[in-house]
């Protein structure tokens, strides 16, 4: 176990070390001027300064609180209706064309009506994010509970278990490794449209920080936003694939 | 509308000029719609942005040899050590003070929100300085930044109560019944609140002085035609902005397009305001920024 | 335990048939299949692959419906699935996120028990099968054989008057299955349940049934009905054993030559 | 195969009156002006002045150009990335790091760079799209060659195939159904991302018109972009789709 | 056919071992292994699951090497797998995406023959296995004991002096299983190959094998090889047989109690 730390932060330092000489071999040999890519040097100071007033703090408390509220209530809303959809294939059959269809929109592009019906503020992020979220697993639901492996249902049939059972005991479970999966591919998704989200009237969150350092032209700061963002995009994601990993083992999946 | 062709073709006889879809840039679209006219054969390029910053980009990175843009964010560009300079105004006046119908004064507006486009915007100096008319600090106030577009349904909505944005945004909040005129920014500074600016860019200047020249000389006496509201005036702001003939002849009531000089008391004034709300620490001085050698020639 | 009158055959087909079509092409997969099981009895359906075995289970099972002919159960026309013919499936089909124990409850729910009713009748199955130890284990945390007894357990947990089981051992090993076969014999006769066992392993279908049903394909019909006049438990390597595996195997060869094998393998 | 048509068209059908008529009731019941929430009529015409004027055919023209030079030098790029980082475990572990924290960042934070290296109009919105594609297929052709069955290169070992050979013969068709489905996954995310590509001073394409509409404050011309983008997305996704069919027919993969 | 001197073993283990750690933790798979393969040999592997035959097999091919004692192949210390001696998998590895002919050419490629040499030697042992109809298949449209053969010709198109099978028949029903034994006999004595052959079917091991080994487990060892002295074809029926099916039935009997049964299954 000591060993495996010890390796991997071997390896995290190398690509550390990696980016930042490729980063200033690019400054060096395009000849920029600070204002338009800065330095390692300046991000790094960029970001201790906002370490030190507390601001990054505030930024990422918010985001984070807006990523969860619009992430959480996507995922309840999507699994339950999911698990409904799933079954009633006719009326999948209506929804369908009409997900699809509104999938492939960005989040941004409805913004004129998030503003209408939403306001300004939490609203407008935590709504994009519930819309990038809500997609994936509606989808990632729907599709668990058809490919459910037939023999549970026959099971059922014989054991004459009533529908509301076979709903949560047999269905919900069954499809849970799926919809797990689902979640994890969710996380990223919505992740990534933060930042579009916290563009409309935000006055704080990461994405903010992003927009208005890139509105005060303080390139420094936006890269510092963009290393943040990464940065806990990649330990939600991990956080995720935990979560997806113990539930592969509670339900007896080998992953190797 | 052509599509844009690769980076490096900025160079060619064809002047690259961003803008937003606002009547504020109405000078450029007047020098393009009469560009035989105007500019004796010399070619402009408008590109469109969505956005001041995605043009501010555009710009710093020299993708576009000059803009129509917010005064003040050209200055911070310009205190980043961009090379740009402001050669002429975009327009006088036309910034109003929208405000839900239940807003009669300023002092309505304690706790509520106000919309800016952007902070580094005569909108934001404006909103500050009506709260300190009002003998109201700017904390007083709940401000947010949001596009444009999004104002007016804001506003119906009750989202806010208030915002200062570009035209034509004011004159369609008006025409769609969502608010009513709070004030008019000329209420507040003295003779003009500097608005949008045409920036250009010091190598296209120096790379092209003529060509420079040209297009500014071309720019002013377009800029005259802008204002009147003619017949042809109406089609040709039509030609550039989708809007209806109600909001558009609102809007022009209220801006004025005919000295574009920038003078150095308003740049001053404007240049102490923005060190005052600490939205700059050492912005350019006039002799810095300003290029008021088309002027001199032209006078 | 059953309210069979005792003259009455348990499961009763008459001239079933079976097509299933697909895209407007249609193809016979069951044809004129005719039997009684008689109550008690250990019955073994045997046949190459694709020959309508586990279609026939599933009829009697009421999975799925005959297309032509009649099948009763007990006397009455099946047409849904029943607790009281249980089907094991060919992989356990136990719930993976349940322990042992729940697996077993679960069948129970249905039958309105207490909770403690119904735990000490699980417990009891489970003891049954030997697997007291493994009651709060989860299924992956079993071998296979331990899996097909926690089926087993669940199914008669249950007491089904039936159940039908569809190559029950076939993923095991040879050692686990013969000491499996074992074990449901002797569970067999403790409860006198009926079971119809489909397999394709001969030795299997000797040691274990009363009769042995061998079928042939295209469409799939019994061509025969060997009846297996040994006592049980029975010795495999017994020359007795010897005569019926020799007599089914020649039954197979008898009907199979070198070249319809090649074309069906 | 007339019956399934049949039906599906009955569906879609379905859906689509379901969808107006909703529409209509939020206007109705919230009693909102036509400027801020157009009726399905005026979009309707909308869409019929696009038609007529021809500005829709060309819209539509760009933006499939865009996405297609995007996407498609992303999947070669990152294929081909992906076949030899799959295989050199050491690099790729330097790799990683850097890949998953870049990956959660949107797109669009990395406008100013963008601007810088790749100029205005065309290019923004093909890196962009370039950049939302090259991540999802990136890794999940490092995980398509890390999870090929190891009985492939057991028999590559008996056999006394070369390295070359190996990579080519085994191991890139060994992994392409599941690099086929990263490239499923891949054409949503990046067909997304065509709006917020097409903002950076593009004078043309569907993300433009949808920008371009909402500063005009003509929200029917936005949702009519919405509709397309919505409607090519679709389309998109099931032209892949059926490409992940063939090849997993292809390969002898059995999907039901 | 061979180059290796009359008089040397084709395989020779002393004393080899093998333990498998996995964080900290490390366990004896396989004890003191010693035997000698003869030439023209089929042996069988006989062992109940878990007692390490495949990791043996794995060791014997080069695909892992022993953690004690010595392997020999031909004379020389084995380190790597050889194309002298090709592994049959259970799952047969044949490429999807490849149909039968393309399959057996891909391990003529490192021979160096012309394109036409290498066709036509697949195509003779694809006739050999009697598939000279599907050569232009893929092996999703062939049936597992087609797809079996398929992984036969393969191997046998190497021309291998040895080949090792991991229970190369455990996924196919008794019948296909039969008769792909017989065509194996068939070719082994046309050939002339070794065989090492995984299984844990007594009648397969008995049906094929010059000797059975069997092997016993915690550490895997080999307890007892029987030379099976019949002569080939063999028929499954008669007693002589039997009689070696008995023993080793008793053989394993003798070795494991209910009680470890219990335990293990
Ligand atoms: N739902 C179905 N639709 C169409 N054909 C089917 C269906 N189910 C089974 N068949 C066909 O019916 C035939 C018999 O199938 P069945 O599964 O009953 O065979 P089996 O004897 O159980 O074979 P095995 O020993 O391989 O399990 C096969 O040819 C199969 O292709
Ligand atoms: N790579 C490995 N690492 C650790 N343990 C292993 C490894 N491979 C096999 N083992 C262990 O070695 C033992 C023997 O495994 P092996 O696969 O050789 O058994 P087997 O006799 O082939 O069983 P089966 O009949 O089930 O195939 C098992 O206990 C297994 O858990
Ligand atoms: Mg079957
Ligand atoms: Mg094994």
């Amino acid at each position: 176990m000591q060993m495996k730390y010890l390796s991997t932060a071997f390896y995290v330092t190398a690509a550390f070390v990696l980016v930042i000489t490729v980063w200033q071999l690019v400054i060096f040999i395009g000849d920029y001027p600070e204002a338009l890519l800065p330095s390692p040097l300046m991000v790094f100071y960029g970001i201790i300064t906002l370490i030190q007033d507390g601001t990054l703090f505030e930024h990422v408390r918010v985001s984070l609180f807006r990523f969860f509220t619009g992430y959480l209530s996507a995922v309840v809303v999507a699994i339950a209706l999911g698990l409904v959809l799933g079954r009633m294939t006719k009326l999948w059959r209506v929804f369908e064309p009409i997900v699809q269809v509104l999938r492939p929109v960005a989040p941004v592009a409805w913004s004129p009506f998030i503003v209408l019906w939403f306001g300004i503020g939490n609203m407008p992020a935590i709504v994009i994010i519930f819309i990038a979220a809500f997609f994936p697993v509606l989808l990632s639901t729907v599709s668990a509970v058809k490919k459910i492996d037939k023999t549970y249902l026959k099971l059922a049939q014989n054991l004459e278990i009533k529908e509301m059972s076979l709903l949560y005991k047999i269905i919900f479970p069954a499809a849970f490794p799926f919809i797990a999966n689902g979640l994890h591919i969710a996380v990223g998704t919505a992740w990534i449209f933060l930042v579009a989200g916290e563009m409309i009237g935000a006055q704080s969150g990461l994405g903010y920080l992003i927009v208005d350092s890139r509105n005060a032209l303080d390139l420094d700061l936006v890269l510092a936003g963009i290393i943040f963002i990464g940065v806990l995009g990649l330990l939600l994601d991990k956080a995720v694939g935990l979560f997806e990993k113990w539930v592969g083992k509670q339900w007896g999946v080998q992953s190797n | 509308a052509t599509p844009v062709s690769g980076p490096d073709d900025n160079k060619n006889d064809v002047i690259r000029l961003g803008h937003l879809p606002i009547t504020h840039a109405a000078p450029l679209y007047f020098t393009k719609e009469f560009e035989e006219e105007y500019l004796d054969g010399a070619e402009i390029e408008l590109i469109r942005f969505g956005s001041w910053i995605e043009l501010m980009d555009a710009l710093n990175a020299g993708r576009i040899d000059g803009a129509s843009v917010l005064f003040e964010l050209a200055m911070k560009a310009k205190e980043r050590g961009i090379g740009i300079s402001a050669v002429a105004l975009g327009h006088r006046e036309g910034n109003a003070i929208m405000a839900a119908h239940d807003v009669e004064s300023p002092a309505d507006l304690a706790g509520e929100t106000v919309a800016i486009p952007h902070t580094l915007s005569a909108h934001n100096l404006l909103l500050d300085e009506m709260l300190k008319r009002e003998g109201m600090d700017y904390e007083d106030v709940n401000v947010v930044e949001m596009p444009p577009p999004e104002m007016p349904s804001a506003l119906s909505e009750g989202r806010i109560s208030s915002y200062i944005v570009a035209e034509p945004f004011g004159a369609l909040g008006v025409t769609l019944d969502t608010g009513h005129v709070l004030h008019q920014s000329h209420e507040f500074c003295p003779n003009n609140c500097l608005c949008c600016a045409l920036v250009l860019r010091d190598d296209f200047m120096e790379d092209s002085p003529e060509l420079a020249e040209q297009f500014v000389k071309g720019y002013l006496d377009a800029g005259e035609r802008a204002g009147e509201q003619t017949e042809e005036s109406l089609a040709a702001h039509k030609n550039y902005l989708n809007v209806t003939d109600e909001a558009l002849e609102l809007s022009l009531d209220w801006i004025s397009y005919d000295n574009l000089r920038i003078y150095e008391t308003e740049y001053e004034f404007l240049r102490e305001r923005l060190i005052e709300m600490g939205l700059a620490d050492d912005p350019p001085s006039y002799e810095d920024f300003v290029d008021q050698s088309y002027f001199e020639e032209e006078t | 335990m059953s309210v069979t009158a005792e003259n009455n055959p348990l499961v009763e087909l008459k001239g079933v048939e079976k097509e299933f079509s697909k895209q407007g092409d249609s193809k016979k997969v069951l044809s004129g299949i005719d039997f009684d099981i008689r109550k008690g009895e250990v019955v073994s359906i045997l046949g190459q692959s694709g020959c309508g075995k586990s279609t026939l289970l599933n009829l009697i099972g009421g999975f799925d419906s005959p297309t032509g002919g009649e099948l009763f159960f007990d006397g009455k026309q099946v047409t849904k699935p029943s607790r009281r013919a249980i089907m094991l499936f060919q992989y356990y089909a136990l719930l993976p996120w349940r322990t042992v124990l729940k697996n077993v409850e679960l069948a129970l729910e249905p039958e309105g028990l207490s909770k403690e009713e119904s735990r000490e009748r699980a417990i009891r199955y489970i003891k049954l099968v030997g697997l007291e130890k493994s009651m709060d284990q989860f299924p992956s945390e079993l071998s296979g054989g331990m899996q097909q007894r926690v089926a087993i357990a669940r199914a008669l947990s249950i007491r089904p008057e039936l159940i039908l089981m569809d190559e029950p051992f076939a993923a095991l090993d040879t050692f686990n299955r013969y000491y499996l076969q074992d074990e449901l014999l002797r569970i067999q006769q403790q409860e006198g349940t009926n079971i119809i066992l489909v397999t394709h392993d001969i030795d299997e279908a000797v040691y274990l049934s009363d009769r042995v049903f061998i079928m042939d394909a295209n469409p799939g019909t019994v061509r025969k009905k060997i009846t297996v006049k040994l006592p049980k438990p029975r010795d495999r390597a017994h020359s007795d054993f010897q005569y019926y595996r020799k007599w089914i195997l020649d039954e197979f060869n008898f009907s199979y030559t070198q070249d319809q094998l090649d074309f069906n393998i």
